[in-house]
């Protein structure tokens, strides 16, 4: 018999596409969110964090040097773990506990 | 008067919710026939809160732009030819895997959401799974397209949906989801954009795709991350179906945790083919299956996800224990299977070179070396008259009735050993791989009764081009079914790897 | 627990011993060995005698294992009981039916 | 200075020119995009389970409807759409309504329409967002249980058309001045209960109960598309202009183009169901039943808009209306080659 070995850990994130883009929404995330912490892969960033993250608007815009639509967070976003508390025109909002 | 700015959520709230109307000159009922029988119980469709908020005008915008992008990068790589840049072309049989096993499901997930679309008869949920539709549609495509460029210089490729029909290993991801279309819609909903979509779909697109883009193949990786990032509206879907569910009613509460317990196994199921392609089938690998599922399942499934549905009294999978227990042997024993029976499929397996065995005897301490490695050594003393100098299973394989998959799934408990269950319903005896199939069996025998298995159909003689002409001919009249032409057997006999020798011996002069 | 169906969601099992025949699918499993991943399938007829269906699993597929001829004797099970078929007896005298597993190990 | 790098690669042949199921279809020769992407893609046998919601019937099945083809694949979409080419059409269609919006913001056209003329656009037009939506569930329907992906594929964009037909005259109705209250709240008043929308409201929901998703285009874009568009979208909006209001032109000309878009694959998906060598004559036979039914309702219920052409200016002529729009049917189904009394 083999025994089981396994460690858990609790956290949200999101899996974003290393582009230009996604890098400028990275960069956003780390300002706003001093806490979360980035995986490497590749072809991707894995940031995470213990209890919520948080994607501003302005903040991406001022990476990004134009305006820019939280649903454009669409075209960076490949994966993520928690769940949309808010997806507004200002923010978007990723945590655990919420209800509908 | 200008009117006053209306936020997202008001907006989107009027621009879908407003359309629906209660019919009166017919039943409601016999404009959505198919919302009751499951015995799911909803007091208020308006409760729905939807999380993503896409309007069909920013829809076609984003969506275009997605794939503006995926065809750029695709025709580059054409022009380029990418392909042969790739880390090696063994790596290729894993995308085989993919396009055969994989994309036929994309196109039944688009047909199964348009089916929900139509018939949930809420218009909040309706409206996420039109666009899942849409995306599943989308999905489908890119990966044909991707695959098109292969399937031009290497076999396997040629013939994905008429395999997916018919080939063996491809009932695996057939009966998955032809269980889940002929369930009704809550039960789809459940089973796909929840099971599926949230707790599966990371492992098979995220660090896999980043795989691809490891061995070179930028097309792939671009699907995989772009599908992807339609998977995260779709997994909100499933999270937010869900919860709806289990917030409308308590009577709902049951009948979802049981969903939840049979799409759990299922899927894990299906999905163990990843684990297979991720250890054994990426030349350059990011992470072992074990890695990926203690982070993309244990993680973020278990610690995060399901600790978030206690509350509504949702514990987890009934088998997740089982899952766990099996991390460490999953992969091996799917590779070990597919190695066995590739005189008879449309990719090439090989006997792992050293480096990548002492790759994986780091990755699996407590396993590779003590159960798997021999297995490798013994294949190249066992030959068969077969092409290729090792070990094939020259017979038919006993299969799980409801996986499908041949019945090689390890005993963590006796690793000498595999898992065999069995029970006897109305005169007849069924076999199943694990407590986990055995249970679904169990729960809705009427259903599997009715698998198609592979195995099966060959000995009733249903899968053969033309009645064999004696003993020996029996295989090569399934392979013809199948359209299996040079595809299958070891991967160093195969055309695939001649060529890309050949492409590879004076390929690219650099001058300056 | 029934299929939950519109109609009455009962249908012949497709593979149920009538469609075989004169013939049944047999497993057949080496136990301790996971060489040969998984169980395998033979259709065969009832009335087959047992040391031709043991000469075709061995000759066709078991005798491929290089550790195979080393073996003198075999213990056998029917699913998981101990049983000692005599060559000439034929499956179904055997008591051998539609989907047994017949599974055996180095005595 | 310039660096030139030269790759020398030897020039490798394709083993194939493309999947080996085109190659049987077309010969040996590349297949497009759209072809890939379209072509016995859906799957076709060894279901393993039957559906629990409907008995006698496989997962896809030709027997979903009357309307039967020797090979599903012989038709195939005019357009050429497939995933990528339908979003980036319609993502390019958007645009210049983006810009039309922008525009009439910009010169606060939507708040200068005339009160009176008002009235009358918000009961016959924003009420149509229902029927545009019921239009959605209905085509969604047809992506889900036709056969072969080619016709399913247009039925999904058309679903998707449509929805975003809903979406648009909501958007519309956003920026219009509220003098009545809640502009939707009365629009869909109106679809419940004005007497215009009634029997156009029973139509859409007995049609909403059918199962046989080639009745359900026969019913929808042989019938209602092909009244409604024109009397909508050119009979008043020419009456509107008429009226001095030039607004909605805009929009109606979209709608309309849409309609025209969505005609292209329904035509030539009736035409092909029509001339099919073994099931022609039957698909003629239903086709010709069905569509003689359900034109002759969806002309008598437009009959009810006559009561929207007493405009408050300028007075329109709904029997010349009506006649050019039966005129327009009669040219499709004439088309068609269909027999049918309007």
């Amino acid at each position: 018999m083999v025994a089981v070995e396994t460690k858990r850990e609790r956290f949200v994130s999101v899996d974003l596409q290393k582009t230009e883009e996604g890098y400028n929404v990275l960069r956003a995330i780390l300002k706003d969110n001093p806490d979360a912490k980035v995986d490497e892969f590749p072809g991707y960033y894995k940031v995470k964090h213990s209890n919520k993250l948080t994607i501003k608007r302005e903040t991406v815009e001022s990476f990004m040097g134009r305006p820019w639509d939280t649903q454009e967070f669409n075209l960076v976003i490949i994966s993520y773990s928690g769940n949309f508390a808010e997806w507004d025109d200002e923010k978007i909002v990723i945590q655990w506990d919420t209800h509908m | 008067m200008a009117k006053k700015k209306l936020t997202l959520a008001q907006k989107y709230h009027i621009y879908t919710r407003g359309l629906d109307w209660e019919p009166t000159y017919v039943s409601k009922k016999d404009i959505y026939p198919y919302a009751e029988y499951e015995g799911i119980k909803i007091k208020d469709w308006n409760k729905w809160e939807d999380p993503f908020r896409m309007t069909v005008e920013a829809y076609w915008k984003y969506q275009a732009e997605k794939d503006r992008r995926f065809y750029a990068i695709l025709d580059g790589f054409i022009q380029n030819q990418g392909h042969l840049t790739l880390s090696d072309a063994r790596y290729l049989n894993s995308i085989k895997l993919f396009i055969q096993g994989v994309t036929p499901l994309e196109y039944m997930a688009h047909r199964g959401f348009a089916f929900v679309a139509r018939h949930l008869p809420g218009p909040g949920p309706r409206t996420a799974a039109f666009f899942q539709s849409m995306d599943e549609l989308r999905h489908t495509q890119i990966e044909v397209h991707a695959g098109s460029n292969f399937n031009k210089y290497y076999d396997g490729f040629h013939s994905m949906t008429l395999m997916h029909d018919r080939v063996w290993y491809l009932s695996v991801p057939k009966s998955y989801f032809d269980d889940a279309v002929t369930a009704g819609p809550f039960e789809y909903v459940t089973a796909i954009s929840f099971s599926f979509e949230y707790a599966l779909t990371n492992l098979l697109f995220v660090p896999f795709m980043s795989g691809a883009a490891y061995n070179g193949d930028t097309p792939t990786m671009t699907f995989g991350f772009s599908a992807q990032s339609d998977e995260s509206r779709h997994m909100t879907l499933g999270l937010q179906v869900v919860k709806f569910l289990l917030e409308q009613h308590e009577d709902n509460v049951p009948i979802i945790q049981r969903w939840i317990d049979k799409w759990w196994w299922r899927g894990y199921r299906l999905t163990s083919l990843v684990g297979a392609m991720m250890d054994y089938m990426l030349p350059k690998r990011v992470m072992s299956w074990k890695e990926s599922f203690e982070l993309y399942i244990e993680d973020q499934i278990l610690e995060g996800l399901f600790r978030d549905l206690e509350r509504y009294g949702i514990r987890p999978p009934l088998h997740m224990e089982q899952s766990i227990k099996e991390k460490e042997f999953l992969s091996h024993d799917v590779y070990w299977i597919l190695f066995s029976f590739t005189f008879a499929a449309a990719f090439h397996s090989w006997i792992p070179k050293e480096e990548e065995m002492e790759w994986l005897a780091e990755k699996y301490p407590r396993t590779f070396n003590q159960y798997y490695r021999w297995r490798y050594e013994k294949a190249k003393q066992a030959k068969t008259p077969l092409p290729g100098d090792r070990f094939y299973y020259i017979g038919l394989p006993q299969l799980c009735q409801v996986c499908q998959i041949p019945m090689g799934f390890t005993d963590p408990d006796d690793p000498n050993n595999f898992v065999q269950r069995y029970v006897e319903y109305e005169g007849e005896i069924y076999h199943f791989c694990s407590d986990g199939c055995k249970w679904i069996f169990e729960q809705e025998p009427e259903k599997y009764v009715q698998a198609w298995l592979p195995v099966h159909e060959i000995y009733k003689g249903n899968c053969f081009a033309e009645p064999p002409k004696g003993p020996d001919d029996v295989v090569p009249q399934v392979l013809k079914w199948y359209n299996i032409q040079t595809d299958n057997f070891d991967y160093f006999v195969s055309e695939d790897y001649k060529n890309w020798k050949e492409w590879h011996k004076d390929m690219a002069t650099v001058v300056v | 627990m029934p299929v939950k169906a519109l109609y009455n969601y009962k249908f012949p099992p497709r593979d149920r011993a009538e469609v075989f025949g004169d013939d049944i699918l047999v497993y057949a499993y080496w136990i301790d060995n996971p060489f040969f991943c998984s169980a395998s399938a033979w259709r065969v007829p009832k009335n087959m005698k047992w040391k031709d269906f043991v000469a075709q699993i061995f000759g066709q597929l078991y005798g491929l294992d290089p550790d195979f001829k080393k073996v003198k004797s075999w213990k056998w099970y029917h699913f998981d009981q101990e049983f000692n078929p005599s060559d000439e007896k034929t499956l179904a005298e055997l008591g051998l039916r539609h989907k047994s597993i017949v599974k055996f190990k180095p005595a | 200075m310039s660096v030139q790098y030269e790759i020398k690669q030897k020039v490798i042949e394709p083993k194939r020119l493309a999947f080996d199921y085109l190659l049987k279809r077309y010969g040996n020769r590349p297949a497009s995009r759209y072809e890939e992407a379209t072509v016995d893609i859906q799957q076709r046998e060894n279901f393993h389970y039957r559906p629990t919601w409907r008995e006698g019937v496989e997962i896809f099945d030709v027997n979903y409807s009357e309307l039967k083809l020797t090979d599903y694949y012989s038709f195939l979409d005019p357009r050429q759409y497939y995933y990528y080419t339908y979003n980036a059409t319609r993502a390019k269609n958007y645009e210049a309504v983006d810009k039309y919006f922008e525009f009439c913001e910009e010169r606060g056209l939507f708040e200068k329409v005339n009160e009176d003329w008002l009235k009358v656009f918000n009961r016959y037009f924003i009420p149509l967002r229902h029927l545009e939506y019921a239009g959605w569930i209905l085509l969604v329907g047809v992506a889900r249980f036709g056969y072969g992906t080619s016709i399913t594929q247009c039925a999904e964009f058309n679903a998707c058309d449509k929805y975003g037909n809903a979406q648009l005259i909501t958007r519309i109705a956003f920026e219009l001045p509220e003098p009545d209250g809640d502009i939707f709240e009365n629009a869909k008043k109106t679809w419940l209960e004005d007497k215009i929308f009634q029997p156009l409201r029973e139509y859409v929901e007995k049609l909403l109960t059918i199962q046989d998703w080639g009745e359900v285009l026969i019913g929808q874009n042989l019938a209602i598309d092909v009244f409604v568009n024109p009397l909508v979208h050119i009979e008043l909006d020419n009456l509107a202009v008429e009226n001095g209001v030039t607004t909605f032109s805009f929009f109606s000309k979209y709608f309309y183009d849409m309609y025209k878009d969505n005609m292209r694959w329904t035509e030539k998906l009736f035409e092909v169901l029509l001339s099919d060598p073994n099931y022609g004559e039957n698909n003629r036979k239903f086709i010709e039943s069905k569509l003689n039914y359900y034109a002759g309702q969806i002309s008598k219920a437009i009959d009810e808009f006559a009561d929207v052409f007493k405009m408050p200016k300028k007075k329109g002529d709904f029997k010349k209306a009506k006649e050019n729009v039966l005129n327009h049917a009669r040219e499709v189904y004439g088309k068609l080659g269909l027999n049918i009394k309007i």
